[in-house]
């Protein structure tokens, strides 16, 4: 039996320390971004060259390639908020908070283009670009939340001190996300009689299904790879505030 | 160029805007890392020095 | 509990006498709704139709812009810091402040209602169905905002920041709220605000003084 | 002082402590034991991290490294009482209602709300507004509420701020007052502190940094 | 002059650093307007119809709420002694804030509002005729709340006095604004629009100031 | 002190001058003059009405009797520029931009904010965002405030107050350098302020009307 004398560090220590978080993660990136980019042109020559048109929706089901990634990452990635909340308030993870707040504004992006390109898919299927269809609504209520979250780190000067706050908060919007959810489905079907919009959808065939796989994989990559570089700017931006602030006091009389 | 029925506009216009809004997003995070690093390391040089 | 009861007390007080709080959120709430015909135009059927509408939207709107003053002026002034370190539990201070902060802004309001109805033309069955569905909502209305004001109390003048935080959250409130108005006498609206209202007031608390704990000065 | 009221044995220690804002430390490796009966004086020039540690000890800012603790007698933590910048009184209320909410939130001493009043010099001020005191009454209302609550240890930053010559005596009489019961106090102040006792009184100078 | 600039650069400056409150007026501004088909139901042709009064009414009312950052801060912190002190008449500083006011609150609102005519089934153009109602309109708004915000800035906590103030005052630009919106387009109400806005711009600093300067510390 | 600028001669008169708060008499017929290069020390117990005083002075408070004047060279009223217990910094702003406003507002001196912040103890801190101050830096920016604008007639409330040793110094020098210049000071306090010269110091003492 062999006792090691210095502790192995697991790479979730390892990864606790700021400038070690950089180092370790740096080598991804560049990996990360290569297959991003193979993935999204694969995915773009099978969206647009090697799949035909749907029997009922026509050429705009290739909006789909594009719509359905968003929509699963908008709430992918509040996904990655409420763990990484639970990070800061219960492990106490340093990176947690970090984490967190590269991902809001990333969230509210992916989630605007969903609400974008479902416009843009509603216009041509429906003929209209807004319903008050439930999961489209819930899309909406989740990118007022993303932007309220945002406005709400924005708001405070010292970021340090606002992340444990913020997890709160996003905790509090995960508890009550469903609640949302499930409420505006009773409101637009206690309204309208079957939405247009049919939950379960048509079934797809495997080329339809394999555009949107690749896609889906782009996206997914996009948004790690894009996470773990603000990641690492919101880290140095910490580190420029720490600096500013030590000259506060290296000079006072 | 390849067929797009009736609705290429539609079509166009989504794939337009989810890629100058990745696009975007792109810049913007880079650009955000460079100026960052660069105020970062003026800052590091402005200690080093005293 | 005299500590309970002397911040139930305090609280009742300060909106009691600061600047006419209660008459000022009561005014807004009137205002509100009094504005939507000149917006709308005189159209009655269609003013009659939207009115529960309206009715809780400016409730909901008043409700959530006065948060400002639930933890703010005790943040400014170093009361919090104190309140903090009292023998009474942070979250029971908190259960005090919202309360009263119920007691104060729903309740007025509530009572102030009828001038609304009548000047939107609502009729008394759905009017009585108005009074039971805000006296329903309007608890988890004050205990959502508590936590967005526990959030936002350390934020310089960022008093439009907890209602925009809690305005999404609040939105099963508002459409329970209006079910519980419009649809028939079957529907399950009426309880699933009162379950919304139960759970909220039991919660919030002890999220707002988690949030409230965190924050340094 | 009236009342012969005495604490029971208490202790504030600090071991290896480092406190400061932001995660970046303005004052690092202290350590101190202030036993019943101690005076702690913080000392040091503008932005040195006193109003910093105060607020560490009274656990509104995380320390960043070490530890404190504030030791009652069965061990658990003993209650404090933070007097800051801010004086926390309530501008619509009058001067005794301030008091007495605080006194029964806080836990009250045997020390009334009236006398407390008198003995800070505001007797005669009950039932006016709050908001209408100027800046040293309403410092000396704050100063009565430490009468009033009952804390064994006190944190006071700058107590003396905009009180007048005789202010000054007050803080000196109210501490000295508190150190005969069994108090405890840590004071961050710049004006000079004379106890008649000095001997229990230790000094903590904080440093600038170069 | 260069007194005039800094003051106008100093107001952005505040209002774009000063947490978030574009953005959150913004936010504001468009949930508001969001929030109103979740009471008055997911019904098309209805939420069209009363669409521009839902614009208007969520740009009233986010303007009005705004205002209580207008001179509050800078009365809180002691700035307004000094501004009233400064080489610059009183006047132009208000005039000053009064126009950044409408840059950073109105403009993005105005910005922001295709979403909510996208959301609300607007034709094209009748949502034209929105941008422009909403152009011409909010300066008055600004201007109308500068003197709300002057005669409430010494009230502790008096946040939303200053749009129950105003609210009333301002139902002519509701009016005209919904009605530059609706009517057929030989209408006057543009016309009066924007004569109440030149007129209120003008004339509201002058008002603002003396109410200022009448206020004690 | 580094310009050697002069300010015209001027002088700040009090007739029969009664102010205070809402109507009721604080002070009653002060009468005083204050000249070009000279100081009037207010002193006073808490609450006597030495702040309302100086914003009687500064056109906030409206006098209940009396009169007052501040005359410039062209018998046109002096500009003034009070001081007071808050300190007008946004704390979004860093501390170089907070200085370079008020700069421009108030009509520049001949030293530059830069300048300004060294002598007052700030130097290096210009990209600070002003929130970060410590409560005694704030005031020191308070007080650079007064070296960049361009204000004969100085209203000082309680200049020392959360200040260190090193910094009461700095407001003796600001008060002194200032009236060697022509300026004029008024300024409440409870500290002492020793003068190089004594000479150009009165002092005013409001009294408590028991
Ligand atoms: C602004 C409007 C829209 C929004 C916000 C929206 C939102 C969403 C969301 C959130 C999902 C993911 C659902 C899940 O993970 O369970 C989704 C999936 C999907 N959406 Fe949309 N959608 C919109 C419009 C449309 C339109 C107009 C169509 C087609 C006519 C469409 C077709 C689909 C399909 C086929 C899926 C994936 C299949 C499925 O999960 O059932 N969407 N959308
Ligand atoms: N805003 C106000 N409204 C009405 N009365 C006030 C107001 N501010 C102060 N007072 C009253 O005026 C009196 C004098 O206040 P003032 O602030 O002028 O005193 P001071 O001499 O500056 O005292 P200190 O040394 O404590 O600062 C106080 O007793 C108070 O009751
Ligand atoms: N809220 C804050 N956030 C971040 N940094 C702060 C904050 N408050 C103070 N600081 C920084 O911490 C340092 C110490 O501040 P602190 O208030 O503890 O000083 P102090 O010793 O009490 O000074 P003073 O004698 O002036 O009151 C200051 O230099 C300041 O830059
Ligand atoms: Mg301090
Ligand atoms: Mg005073």
């Amino acid at each position: 039996m062999s006792i090691q004398s210095t502790p192995k560090q697991s790479w979730w220590n390892r990864i606790a320390h700021p400038g070690q978080f950089v180092a370790w993660s740096a080598p991804w990136l560049w990996p990360l971004a290569v297959l991003t980019a193979l993935l999204f042109a694969m995915g773009l020559w099978l969206a647009f060259i090697d799949s035909p048109q749907d029997y009922q929706m026509g050429h705009t089901v290739r909006i789909m390639y594009v719509h359905v990634p968003n929509a699963w990452l908008s709430q992918f990635v509040y996904g990655v908020m409420a763990l990484s909340a639970l990070g800061t308030l219960v492990w106490r993870h340093p990176m947690a908070d970090v984490s967190m707040k590269a991902a809001a504004p990333l969230g509210a992006l992916f989630t605007a283009l969903a609400l974008f390109t479902g416009a843009l898919w509603g216009r041509p299927t429906w003929g209209t670009f807004w319903e008050w269809d439930g999961r489209m609504t819930s899309t909406l209520v989740l990118l007022f939340i993303y932007l309220g979250i945002i406005a709400l780190w924005r708001a405070f000067d010292d970021q340090l001190r606002a992340a444990r706050i913020v997890a709160v908060f996003t905790l509090v919007g995960a508890i009550n996300i469903p609640i949302i959810k499930f409420s505006v489905d009773w409101w637009s079907t206690l309204h309208q009689p079957a939405s247009v919009f049919r939950a379960d959808g048509p079934r797809m065939p495997p080329s339809i299904l394999a555009p949107l796989f690749v896609m889906f994989a782009a996206f997914t990559l996009l948004f790690l790879a894009l996470h773990l570089k603000s990641m690492h700017t919101e880290i140095k931006r910490r580190r420029i505030a720490t600096l500013q602030r030590k000259a506060a006091q290296g000079h006072t009389a | 160029m390849i067929e797009l029925g009736p609705h290429a506009a539609f079509i166009i216009w989504a794939y337009l805007g989810v890629a100058l809004a990745v696009a975007g997003l792109v810049g913007w995070t880079l650009l955000d890392a460079r100026r960052t690093a660069r105020k970062l390391a003026l800052l590091e040089t402005r200690r080093a020095r005293k | 509990m005299s500590g309970f009861v002397a911040m139930l007390r305090r609280e009742l007080a300060l909106s009691w006498r600061g600047g006419g709080n209660v008459l000022t959120l009561v005014l807004f709430f009137v205002i509100t709704g009094a504005i939507v015909p000149f917006a709308v135009g005189p159209d009655k059927p269609l003013l009659a139709r939207i009115a529960p509408a309206i009715i809780w939207i400016a409730a909901f709107l008043a409700m959530l812009l006065g948060l400002d003053r639930l933890f703010r002026p005790d943040h400014e002034d170093g009361s919090l810091i104190l309140l903090r370190q009292a023998d009474l539990p942070l979250s029971a201070v908190i259960a005090a402040k919202v309360i009263s902060y119920w007691l104060v802004s729903a309740l007025p309001l509530i009572l102030a209602s009828p001038l609304l109805a009548v000047l939107l033309g609502m009729d008394l069955p759905a009017f009585a169905r108005t009074l039971v569905s805000l006296l329903l909502g309007t608890p988890a209305l004050a205990a959502f905002g508590a936590i967005g004001a526990a959030t936002s109390v350390t934020i310089r003048h960022g008093g439009l920041i907890a209602p925009i935080l809690i305005a999404p959250l609040s939105i099963p409130v508002l459409i329970f709220g209006v079910g519980t108005i419009t649809a028939a006498q079957s529907s399950a609206a009426p309880l699933f605000l009162a379950a919304l209202s139960l759970m909220a007031m039991a919660l919030a608390p002890f999220a707002a003084a988690l949030a409230i704990s965190l924050a340094e000065d | 002082m009236t009342d012969r009221h005495v604490f029971p044995p208490l202790a504030m220690y600090a071991e290896g402590l480092a406190c400061g804002r932001a995660g970046m430390a303005l004052c690092q490796d202290l350590n101190f034991s202030v036993l019943s009966g101690q005076c702690l004086l913080l000392r040091g020039p503008n932005g040195t991290g006193k109003t910093t540690l105060l607020l560490t000890l009274a656990g509104i800012v995380p320390p960043l490294a070490g530890s404190w603790t504030a030791q009652g007698p069965q061990d658990e933590p003993a209650p404090v009482h933070y007097c800051g910048h801010r004086n926390a009184i309530k501008p619509r209320l009058t001067v005794l209602e301030n008091l007495l909410f605080w006194r029964q939130v806080n836990g009250a001493t045997g020390v009334s709300a009236e006398a407390a009043l008198v003995e800070v010099g505001l007797g005669g001020l009950e039932d006016l507004d709050a908001g209408y005191l100027s800046a040293g009454q309403g410092r000396r209302l704050a100063l009565a509420r430490l009468r009033v609550s009952l804390r064994p240890l006190w944190l006071l930053d700058e107590p003396t701020a905009a009180l007048d010559v005789e202010g000054h005596g007050l803080v000196t009489r109210l501490i000295e007052g508190h150190l005969r019961m069994g108090g405890l106090v840590i004071v961050a102040t710049h004006d000079p502190i004379h106890l008649s006792h000095p001997a229990p009184v230790q000094t903590l100078t904080l440093e600038n940094r170069a």
